[in-house]
């Protein structure tokens, strides 16, 4: 089970911050959310949207162990 | 050098007094206050996220740089998270150096990191409904200056 | 616009929660706390001599200049005469401003006139002596950018 | 009679911070102050030693009134 986290307006989409997904790699897990909301699905994979795994930012697959905390970050506004 | 975030109102001049205290070779600080304008109740209502553990530590290592790149003795970052009211400081910054050019210089780049690329998400809320907002143009200017 | 000549010790914290109390256009204060440098009790003591009246109007003239030519909201200097011990403040500058940039460059304006070219003649004490002395060559070149 | 002020080094030189001196014009006050003390004399008339008259600085002569005030500034350090 991954903890999925999502933020800013990527929350407001899905109306959830916070979920337990079973996938063993983000790949997986992006399918399943998408499979749960589409339009969810296309908004993560969309322009400037950041994975953190495990609060380090990561480009393309990662393999998730149990427990690991995965974060959909949108563009970023500065405080 | 310390970096907060905190979803409580703080107040500037205490953190200042704190920082200036007991220092030995420093003969310049240099602080930032953003306050969150009021605007004669217009302004819209200010909602800060941040993810912390991720948001604290990519401060925290934009402030390293800016004590070796700048020759700093102490940084230290308040920013609040949350709602913000009109009036309210949002986020403060103070530098601690040997000569006021390198610490007016190091709170001028903080100040831009945080303003325009630092892992917050902003909402207004505004009377019409609330909206997330991106970085100004001049924010992306400002912060372009020291790449 | 407030400019204070204090030969007492005075309390920058202080200075700042004042002055950023009760704003409503305001989004940024930006100061500046100059230091007697402490130097592990190497430093010479600091003795400053102004001509109040002159020097307390000479300098209140520039920050008027420098409210209109940076669109401040307000300018508040206090700046220590006399004998300053080492640790202490000699210069609290505090800029209020809309946006970020006119309140850091204001702020850096004012530094700069107040290190190289206000009315102030300054003393070092050192074990060997006293002497007076005159702007460094990096004072004179900060407070030329803005010429 | 003017009141007369000295700063910085130039009190130092002098041995006097203020004094009161008769004199209609500034030309005046600076012969008696050098009569009194040729080397203070010189210096209040050295490079870059400006002169106040009632806190406004002047350049060249001046007439002074009684119970004008008339300082010398040797160059200015900052603070």
């Amino acid at each position: 089970m991954a903890r999925v986290l999502l933020f800013g307006r990527l929350a407001d989409q899905a109306g959830w911050r916070e979920r337990s997904i079973d996938a063993g790699d983000l790949a997986t897990l992006r399918s399943a959310l998408a499979a749960d909301d589409a339009v969810l699905g296309e908004a993560l994979a969309g322009p400037g949207v950041q994975v953190a795994v495990d609060k380090a930012l990561v480009r393309g697959e990662a393999i998730l162990a149990a427990g690991t905390e995965v974060a959909f970050l949108p563009p970023m506004s500065g405080g | 050098m310390i970096v907060t975030l905190t979803d409580q109102p703080f107040e500037p001049g205490a953190l200042v007094t704190a920082f200036c205290a007991d220092r030995q070779e420093t003969g310049a600080v240099a602080t930032f206050v953003g306050l969150a304008r009021a605007e004669a109740g217009a302004a819209a209502a200010l909602e800060l996220e941040a993810y912390p553990g991720f948001t604290d530590a990519a401060i925290g290592e934009v402030a390293q740089a800016a004590i070796e790149r700048f020759k700093l003795h102490d940084v230290r970052i308040v920013h609040r998270i949350g709602r913000i009211a009109p009036g309210e400081a949002v986020v403060f910054v103070a530098t601690a150096a040997g000569h006021r050019r390198e610490a007016f210089e190091a709170c001028d780049f903080l100040m831009d990191y945080l303003k325009s690329r630092a892992p917050f998400w902003k909402k207004e809320h505004c009377p019409d409904g609330a909206r997330w907002i991106e970085p100004t143009d001049r924010d992306r200017t400002d912060a372009e200056r020291w790449d």
